[in-house]
C-alpha cells in the first residue's frame, strides 16, 4: 500500500501511504490530548479523512508515572475514507516508561516507536513496573525504535524565554508533535496559529511552545536518525465546510439546533456523569442561543425538572449515563404517562453498577427499551457516528415534539469522546420543528385527545382557557381524568404501544450497505458502525458476499427491518453487549440470527470484525 | 371545562375543577383547598398562570381539584418538577404540594434543594404525621413510639421538624399555620404566595383516619391559645387564654415568662421576620409542645434573588453581550477548516 | 351440576352445589372486607377448599355512597379443587346503590342478588348515577332478587345493647354475613367466637356484632321469600393442617423461615407502597423471630441498606412494587457486582408511573430481568399461587446464598392479596440454609475466588484477618481488586451470566400439566396458574388436547425448556401485560408462540382463556 | 493480606490496605487517610470490626486504602448502606466517607435521615467544594458565582452549609475540622469516633486539581488564626493571632469583640457542646468566613439513643416477652384448620 519515492531533502525517502495511526501516550500531565488534537486538526485543514480516540485514565490525577496515569490520543489520518481511530498503531510516541508498557501491544511489528528516554529514569521504571529498562534488553526488537531526549531537547530550544524549567518542560508534547510533523510531512502552521492564540497573553509561554514545536520538527530534518518520511495525500473528500466534533459536541450542537429550530428555549437538566458531563459543559456555554442549563441534585431530579419543562412548552433534553438511566427510569415513566416531548441522551459506558465508568459499551439497550415499571413502551435511537449525533438528536426532538412523547437517544463512551470531521449541513436543509400549541376554541378542551399519530395536543401553561392536570395514574382517553376502569386501562396500553410503533411510518427505511448479493448481513447499532462498514468493505475487496445494516432506530424499527433479515442466509449480529440487540431481532422476526459480543470497554477492531466474517462466510 | 378568555374578576368558583373531591369526609384537606380558593382572586394572576405541582399522597391529589394548570407528578419529584416549570418559565405561578412523607421522606432532598437555590415556589408541606394514602404508617415527622402499622411495637424514629430543616438548608421564607384557624391559614398562603423565593409552609393538617387529633392541642378551642403563639413582626412574642404570658430570650434559649410583677412586654422577645441571619427562627422552630407554645405565622421572610430571574438573567446577558446566537454560527464554530 | 334435595325445614328446598361464588360489597365503611374473611374462614374450617380476592378502593375513604367508594371481596368455595376466586359470582350482596351499580356485571343471570334496600335512598341514588331507582324498573329481572332492609334489621336485632343507632348499624357487614351463612349452610360458631375474641373489652359491641349477625340467619330461616338453600360439600382435600394466606403473608412467612433456617437474622429494608406495604407491616410484628425491619426514607435507602445488611451476614430483603423497583435498579446493580445473597420483591401493580396502583399486573417482568445499567444479570422467580409464596420466598434466599447473587422474586397485587387454604408443611421438610462463613486459615484471602458454582466466599465483617473491600466498579477476579484490564472485565461479565445461567442445574425441570398427548401448550407465569389450569382442566374434560405449564423460573429457565416448548404444535402465553414472557420465549427458543394479553388490572377468567383455547384448538 | 488473628496492638500501619493511592500528589485527602491510620489504633477496637462506607467520588475512595472492611457503594447512598450495617449488626465500627457532591447532592436525603434516626456512624464529609472525580464542576457547597465547567458564567445556586443542615436535621454530634491543622484533624476524628450515634464531621479539604486554595483562608499559616476560632467546651470563644480578640453575644447574634478596653474574657459566649437545645451550635455554624472567624472543633455533642440500639432492644424485648419464635409456631399462627 506504500509507494517509496525521492526524498527531496537530506538523504530522507519519502514513502506515501494511503492512511496512517498515530499515538501519543504520556503521563496525565504530559499534554498528550492536546498533542492528539493539533495532530487531528492539522491532518484535518490538510484534508484527510480523520478520526480519533482520546484515551484517559480512570483516576484524576494518579501518581506521576504510574501505570493508571497515562493518557493516551489516537489519530488516524488517510487519503481514503475511513470509520474508525484504526485497529492498530504505526506509531507510537512513548512519553514514559509506563506510556511505553500499556500501549506497545497496539503498535504494529516494524512501527515507528518514539521514545523520550529522559523519562526512563529508574524510579520511573519501577513505577511502570519493569524491572530492566526495555530500552536495554532487546524486547523493542521488533519496531523501529526512535531514542530522543525530549526533556533535554525541550528544554535547550526554548531556555532563551526566560521561563523556569518546569514550564519548560509542559512544552514537550509540542517538541514530540513537531517531530511526528516532520515524519508525516505536516505543516506546522495551524498550530502555530493556535499557541499564537491561545497564549496570546503570556508571550514567553507561547513562544516556549512555538519553539519546541519547531525545535521537534527540525530535529527530525536534522538527525541522521530519521531516514524515511511518511505522506499522506488529501481524501477526495466532498468539498464544503467541515468541523471536527465528538459525539458529545454533536449532541449539545443538535439539541440547541432543535430547541432553535421550534423556536423555543432548550432546557437541559443534567447531573454530572462520566462520560456525558460534556454535553452539559458545553450547553452551559450557548445560553446566547437561549438555553438554560440546569445542574440538578442528581439525574431524578434532572429527569424530574424535565418533565416540569416540557409541560411549560419547552425543549427539554436531560443527558446522562447508565447508573443515571436507571435512576431516571420512574420518571421517564411519568413522561410516557403524561404524553410529553423530552429528549434523555444516554451516553452507555462500561456496566454494571459503577462498572468502567471511562470505557465504552453497548449494554443499556434493554434498559433503555424496558427499564421502566409497567408497559412503557418509547422511541429509542442511536446515532452510528460522532456526527451522526447531531442529526439524530435533532430527530429525537422531531418525533419527541410531533409524537408527544420521551425518545431515548443512545450513544456511548467511544461516539461521545471520539471525533471525526463533520460536512456542515446546509442550516435551512434542517427540519421544521415549529410547533402550533393550542388555543382555547369555545370547545370543551380535551387534552388527551389522540389524533391520527395518536399524539396529544401540547396545550401548554399561560394559555386562557386550557387549564388542564396531569399525573402519573391511568388517564381516561379524551379527558386525562384519573381513571381506573378496566378497558380504558387496556386501551390507553394499547394506545402507547401504538403511538411508538406507529412512527416506523415516518422514519426512513433500513439501509443496507455493501454487496448487492451477500449472503451474509452483519447487523449492527450505535457506535460499531465504523468497524463494521470498514471490515464489510474489506470483505467485498476480497470478493465475499457481505453486507451491513446499521440500525439507527431501535424503538420503533423500520418496517422494513423484516424483510430485509430474511433476504440473507446467516445474519451476524456485533455488539459490545451480550447481545442485546440480537434477543429483539430473534423475537421479532424469528431470525436465527447469531451475536458476536465483546465486552471490554473498548469498540470493536476491524480485524476482529474481518476474522468473524471469515468464520461465517467459510462455515 | 368553560372556555373563560375575557379578563374578569376572578372567585373561589373559577378555581374549582370539575373533579370530584376525594378525601375522606373530615379530612383537613379540605379546609386547605377552600383557603387556597378564596385567597387565590386576591393575587391577581391570571387563572392560567397558575400551576400546581404534587408528588403523591393524599395530600398530592390537590392539584386536581384547582382549575388551573397541574401536574400531579411522582412520589418525593415535586420540588424538581416544580424547579423546571420555573426554569423554564418564571412567569408561572407556581405551588407545590407535599405531604410529610412526599416531602420529607423520599423527597427531602429536592425539598432542600429547591430551597437552598431560592427557586420562586410555595411550598406547602400538609404535614399529618402520618402516611395517609398508603393507609397508616409512620412518617418523619411521627413522634417517637408511635404505633402504626409499620411500627406496631412503637417507632423507633427521631422526628425531622419541617421547619428547622428548611431553615437549615437556608429558606428564605418560612412559616407555619393549621387546618382549623382558616383565617391565618388563608393569610398564611397569601404571604407564602407573595414571596419572591421559595417560601416554604408547614400546615398542621389533621389526618382523620389514621391519625386523628395529631394538632388538637394546636388546634383546639381550649388549647390552642396555651399551646400556640402568633407571630407577628415587630411585636413581642405573647401567649396564653388572657395574653400574659410570653417569651424571653436567656441567653440564646427562649424562656417562658408571665406578664407583670416586673416583666413588661419590653422584656419580651420582638419577633422579626427581616432579621438576614436566620437563628432567631431557627430558635423558634424549636420551640415545641408542650414545653413551649408552638409558633404560627411566618417565622422569616427575607429578599434574595431567585434562581428562576438569576438563570433568566444569565440568558439575556449573554444574548446582549454576544447577540442572540444564529444557528448558521453555532455550527461554525469550533474546530473548521473547508474543503474545496 | 346441582341436586335439589328436599328441605329440612320450613318450606326450603336444599341445592347441592359444586361450588360457589359469593361477593360482598358496600361502602369502604361497611365492613365487606370483614364479611368477606369471615365467610372465608368459615368454609374453609367447614372443609371447603376456598379462594378469594379483595377489591379495594384506590381512594383511602372516597365519600359515602360513591362509585370510587366501594369495596368488594369475592369468596369462591367449592367441594372441588379452585384455583381461583371465580369469573362470575353467584350471589351478590350490594350494600348500597354505588355497590350494584359497580358488581352487578359480574353476577351471572339467575344470580342471588341481596340488596339492602335502606341505603337506596335518593341521595345515595344520585351518588352512584342512577336516575330511577333499578328497584323500582325492570333491570333486576333477569336475578333472583332478595330486598332486605338490613339497615332496619340490624338496629333493631341489637338495640337492646344500649349502643348508638350509629354505632348499631356498624354490624350491618354481620347481618348480611348471617344471612348467607344461612342461605349456604355455614355454622355460624366460628365468626361468634371470633366476635368474642376480638371485641371481648367492649362486650356491648361483641353483643351487638353476634346479634346482627344470628338476626342475619334467622332472617333467613324465617323469612318466607327464601325457597332455597343451597349445599357445598366438604371437599376431599389432602388431610393435615391448613391455614389461609394471602400471597404477601405467604412472603413474609416464607422471609422469616428462610432466615430461620440459615439461623440468621432477617432484615427487611423497605419503603411502603401498594400493595406491597404488607408484607413490611407483617414482618414488623415479628421480631421475636429475630426479624429487624427498617422503614427506609425511600426505596433506594431501602436496597441500599439491604447491601449493607448482606455484606453484614444478615439475610437480608427488600420488597417494593413496579416504581419502586425502578427506584432499586441502580443498586440491584451493585448488589450484582459485589455478589452478595438478597432478596428483592416486587409485587407488581398496574403500570406505567403510578398506574393503578391497587390493581394487578405483570409488567415487570422485563424491568426486572433488564431494568439495570450493564449486563446485569439475576435470577428471577415467580410464584404460582399464594401459597407458593412461602416457597418460593424460601427458594429465592436458598438461590441468593448459594449463588451468592441478589434475586427478584415477581409477585402481583392478585397473588398479594388474594388467599388461599395452605397445607403447612413440616418444618422439617425445609432446606437447611446454614452456611460456613469463610474463616481466616493463614492463606491470602480472596474475596473474589469463585467455586466452581462461580459463587464467591461470603466472608463477614468481624472475622479476623479477612478485612476485605467491595464495591461497584468492575473487580479482579479473585482479589476483588478495582480493575481497569479489558480482558478481566468481559471475564467478569461472562462469568456473571454464566453464575445466573448454571442455577439451571440446581432447580426443578418444568412440569407440565394437562393432556398427555396435546398439540397446544398454555404457557404461563406467576398468578396466572390458576385461571391458566382451570381452563385448562375444562378443556380437557370436552376433550381437547391441551396441556399447560407455569414457569416458575424465570431467569435461568428450567433447562428442559426449549424441549418442552418444541413438543407441542402451537404454543399460546397469556400474560397480563404485551407479551413479556413471550419475547423471551421467542427469542430463546425460536418457536412461534403466540400472545394472549389482557392488561385490565384484572386478572384473567377462567372463560376468556377457555375461549381462546377454543379459537386455537380449532383454529 | 496477612492473616492476623493474635490479639495485638495496632498501629498505623496495621491499618493500611495493600493497594496504591491514587490521588492526585497535593490532594488534602492524603493528610485525612494519615490522620485516619493514626487515630483508630487509639481506639481499641478489633480491626476486624472497623468498616468504611462510601459512595463514589475521589474521597469515596477511601476504602480501598485502609485494611479494614470496606464498602465502596454507588452515588450519594453510603448513609443508607451503613444504616442497614449498623442495623443488623450494631457491634461493628461504621464510618461513612462522602465528599461534597455524593453527601449533599445526590445523598443529601440519605444524610439528613441517618442523622436524624441517630444511627452511630460517623460521617466525614470531604467538603473542597467541587467535584472531583468528574473533573470540576461546581458542588451544593460552591460559592455563588463559582466559575466551573458546568457554570462557565458563575454559579447561581446559593450554597448549602453542611453543619446548618446537619443540625437541621436534628444532630448530635457537630464538628469541623480540616486537612491541614493534622492534630486538630486527628482530635476530632477521635472525639467522633467516640460518640454514640451520628457523628458528622465536615472536614475542609483542598482539592489541589480544581478548586486549588478555597480554604486559604482557614488553613494558610498567616491567616488561620484571624480566620478560624477553635472551640472548646466551658471555655470562651477567642481567637486572633495575639488571642485578643473574641465573640459575644449580641441578643440572638454573635458579635466580635477585641478583648481589653473593658470587654473582658468572662464578657465572652462561652462555648458549650453538651446544651440540649442545638440553637448555639445553630448559630456558630452561621459564623463565616469574611465577616466571621470559622469555628472548628466540636459545636455540639450530646446523648441520644442510638437507632440500632433501640432496634437491637425492640428485638431482644420482644424475644423476652413472647420467647424466642420458632418455626412451628410461626406457620401454625393466623387463621389455621385441620383437615383429617
Ligand atoms: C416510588 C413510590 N414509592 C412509594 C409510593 C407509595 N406512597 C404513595 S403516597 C406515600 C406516602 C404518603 O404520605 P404523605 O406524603 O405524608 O401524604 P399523605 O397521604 O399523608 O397526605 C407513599 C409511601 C409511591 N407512590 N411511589
Ligand atoms: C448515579 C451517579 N451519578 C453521577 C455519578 C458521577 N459522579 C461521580 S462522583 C461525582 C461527584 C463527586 O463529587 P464529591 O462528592 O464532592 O467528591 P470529590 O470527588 O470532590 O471528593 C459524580 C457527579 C455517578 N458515579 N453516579
Ligand atoms: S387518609 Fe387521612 S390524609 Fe388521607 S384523605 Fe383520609 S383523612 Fe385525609
Ligand atoms: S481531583 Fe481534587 S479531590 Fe480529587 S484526588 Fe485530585 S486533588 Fe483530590
Ligand atoms: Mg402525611
Ligand atoms: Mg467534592
Amino acid at each position: 500500500m506504500s509507494t517509496a519515492t525521492a526524498s527531496t531533502d537530506r538523504n530522507v525517502n519519502i514513502e506515501r501511504v494511503d492512511n496512517i495511526t498515530v499515538r501519543f501516550a504520556g503521563d496525565s500531565g504530559d499534554g498528550m490530548q492536546l498533542a492528539g488534537t493539533q495532530l487531528t486538526n492539522t491532518s484535518a485543514i490538510f484534508g484527510n479523512d480523520i478520526s480519533t480516540l482520546p484515551d484517559f485514565p480512570a483516576e484524576i490525577r494518579a501518581p506521576a508515572g504510574s501505570l493508571a496515569g497515562v493518557s493516551g490520543y489516537q489519530i488516524h489520518f488517510s487519503k481514503e475514507r475511513i470509520h474508525t481511530p484504526g485497529d492498530v498503531c504505526d506509531a507510537l510516541v512513548a512519553m514514559n516508561p509506563a506510556a511505553l508498557k500499556t500501549n506497545l501491544a497496539d503498535l504494529r511489528k516494524d512501527g515507528v516507536l518514539l521514545i523520550n528516554i529522559d523519562a526512563f529514569t529508574k524510579g520511573n521504571l519501577a513505577k511502570a513496573g519493569y524491572e530492566t529498562s526495555p530500552l536495554e534488553d532487546d524486547s523493542l526488537q521488533s519496531y523501529r525504535v526512535f531514542e530522543v531526549a525530549i526533556d533535554k531537547l525541550t528544554s535547550e530550544a526554548a531556555k532563551d524565554t526566560g521561563l523556569a524549567n518546569k514550564a519548560l518542560l509542559r512544552t514537550k508534547n509540542f517538541f514530540a508533535l513537531g517531530l511526528i510533523y516532520w515524519l508525516y510531512g505536516r505543516p506546522m502552521d495551524a498550530s502555530l496559529e493556535w499557541i499564537d492564540k491561545k497564549f496570546g497573553k503570556s508571550p514567553d509561554v507561547a513562544s516556549a511552545n512555538s519553539k519546541a514545536l519547531k525545535a521537534g520538527f527540525y530535529y527530525g530534518e536534522t538527525t541522521e536518525a530519521f531516514t524515511v518520511r511518511y505522506e499522506v495525500d488529501r481524501a477526495a473528500i466532498k468539498p464544503g465546510r467541515y468541523r471536527k466534533v465528538t459525539g458529545n459536541e454533536a449532541v449539545a450542537l443538535g439539541l440547541i439546533a432543535a430547541a432553535n429550530l421550534a423556536d423555543k428555549t432548550l432546557f437541559y437538566g443534567s447531573y454530572p456523569i462520566t462520560p456525558a458531563s460534556d454535553i452539559l459543559h458545553d450547553l452551559s456555554r450557548y445560553t446566547h442561543y437561549n438555553v438554560k442549563t440546569f445542574q440538578a441534585e442528581d439525574e431524578i431530579a434532572a429527569i424530574a425538572s424535565v418533565v416540569g419543562a416540557a409541560y411549560t412548552g419547552a425543549c427539554a433534553a436531560t443527558g446522562t449515563s447508565g447508573p443515571g438511566l436507571a435512576l431516571k427510569a420512574e420518571a421517564i415513566g411519568l413522561g410516557v404517562m403524561t404524553e410529553l416531548p423530552m429528549v434523555i441522551v444516554n451516553v452507555q459506558r462500561g456496566g454494571p453498577s459503577t462498572g468502567l465508568p471511562t470505557k465504552t459499551e453497548q449494554a443499556d439497550l434493554l434498559q433503555a427499551l424496558y427499564g421502566r415499571n409497567g408497559e412503557c413502551p418509547l422511541p429509542v435511537l442511536a446515532p452510528r457516528s460522532p456526527s451522526d449525533c447531531f442529526a439524530m438528536s435533532i430527530e429525537a426532538f422531531r418525533i419527541a415534539i410531533k409524537y408527544m412523547t420521551p425518545v431515548i437517544l443512545l450513544t456511548d463512551g467511544y461516539l461521545a469522546n471520539g471525533a471525526e470531521p463533520w460536512l456542515l449541513p446546509d442550516v435551512a436543509s434542517l427540519p421544521d420543528l415549529h410547533v402550533e400549541h393550542p388555543k382555547a376554541n369555545g370547545e370543551a378542551f380535551l387534552p388527551y385527545s389522540h389524533d391520527e399519530r395518536l399524539s396529544r395536543p401540547w396545550a401548554i401553561p399561560g394559555t386562557p382557557g386550557l387549564e388542564h392536570r396531569i399525573g402519573g395514574i391511568e388517564k381516561e382517553d379524551g379527558t386525562g381524568n384519573v381513571c381506573y376502569d378496566p378497558d380504558n386501562h387496556e386501551h390507553m396500553i394499547n394506545l402507547r404501544e401504538r403511538k411508538v410503533q406507529g412512527i416506523a411510518d415516518d422514519i426512513p427505511l433500513q439501509e443496507v450497505e455493501g454487496a448487492e448479493d451477500a449472503d451474509l448481513l452483519v447487523v449492527g447499532w450505535g457506535s460499531t458502525y465504523g468497524a463494521i462498514i470498514s471490515a464489510v468493505e474489506r470483505a467485498n475487496a476480497k470478493g465475499q458476499k457481505v453486507a451491513c445494516a446499521q440500525i439507527r432506530y431501535l424503538s420503533p424499527f423500520p418496517r422494513n427491518l423484516g424483510d430485509v433479515l430474511k433476504k440473507y442466509k446467516k445474519v451476524l449480529v456485533p455488539e459490545m453487549n451480550l447481545g442485546q440487540l440480537l434477543m429483539k431481532l430473534r423475537s421479532e422476526y424469528l431470525v436465527d440470527a447469531v451475536g458476536f459480543n465483546k465486552v471490554q470497554g473498548k469498540p470493536f477492531q476491524i480485524n476482529e470484525l474481518s476474522d468473524k466474517i471469515d468464520e461465517m462466510v467459510k462455515g | 371545562m368553560p372556555v373563560d378568555v375575557e379578563l374578569k374578576e376572578l372567585t373561589a368558583k373559577d378555581f374549582a375543577s370539575d373533579q370530584d373531591v376525594r378525601w375522606c369526609p373530615g379530612c383537613g384537606d379540605y379546609s386547605i383547598l377552600a383557603q387556597m380558593k378564596k385567597i387565590l382572586p386576591k393575587l391577581n394572576l391570571p387563572k392560567e398562570n397558575v400551576l400546581f405541582v404534587s408528588g403523591i399522597g393524599c395530600s398530592s391529589r390537590f392539584p386536581y381539584y384547582m382549575d388551573t394548570y397541574g401536574i400531579h407528578s411522582i412520589h418525593g419529584r415535586a420540588p424538581a418538577v416544580a424547579t423546571g416549570v420555573k426554569a423554564a418559565r418564571p412567569d408561572l405561578h407556581v405551588w407545590v404540594v407535599t405531604g410529610d412523607g412526599d416531602g420529607l421522606s423520599i423527597g427531602g432532598n429536592h425539598l432542600i434543594h429547591a430551597i437552598r437555590r431560592n427557586v420562586d415556589l410555595t411550598i406547602l408541606l400538609f404535614n399529618n404525621r402520618i402516611y395517609g394514602l398508603t393507609k397508616g404508617q409512620y412518617s418523619p415527622t411521627s413522634e417517637r413510639g408511635k404505633r402504626t402499622k409499620s411500627s406496631p411495637a412503637g417507632s423507633i424514629d427521631y422526628p425531622l421538624q419541617p421547619l428547622c430543616l428548611a431553615i437549615g438548608a437556608e429558606a428564605t421564607f418560612v412559616a407555619r399555620t393549621h387546618d382549623v384557624n382558616v383565617k391565618h391559614l388563608a393569610s398564611t398562603l397569601e404571604r407564602a404566595a407573595r414571596h419572591k423565593g421559595t417560601s416554604f409552609v408547614e400546615i398542621y393538617q389533621n389526618c382523620n383516619i389514621f391519625n386523628n387529633h395529631a394538632f388538637e392541642y394546636a388546634t383546639g378551642k381550649d388549647t390552642r391559645s396555651d399551646s400556640t403563639i402568633v407571630l407577628e413582626h415587630g411585636r413581642p412574642l405573647i401567649f396564653g387564654k388572657e395574653g400574659n404570658k410570653g417569651i424571653r430570650l436567656n441567653g440564646i434559649n427562649p424562656e417562658i415568662v408571665e406578664l407583670g410583677n416586673g416583666v413588661k412586654e419590653d422584656d419580651l422577645l420582638f419577633h422579626d421576620e427581616k432579621t438576614p441571619e436566620p437563628t432567631l427562627a431557627y430558635m423558634l422552630s424549636r420551640m415545641y409542645h408542650p414545653e413551649f407554645p408552638e409558633p404560627i405565622g411566618v417565622y422569616r421572610s427575607i429578599e434574595r434573588p431567585t434562581y428562576e430571574g438569576m438563570l433568566e438573567d444569565m440568558v439575556q446577558n449573554s444574548i446582549e453581550q454576544k447577540g442572540r446566537g444564529k444557528l448558521e454560527d453555532l455550527l461554525n464554530s469550533g474546530d473548521t477548516w473547508t474543503v474545496k
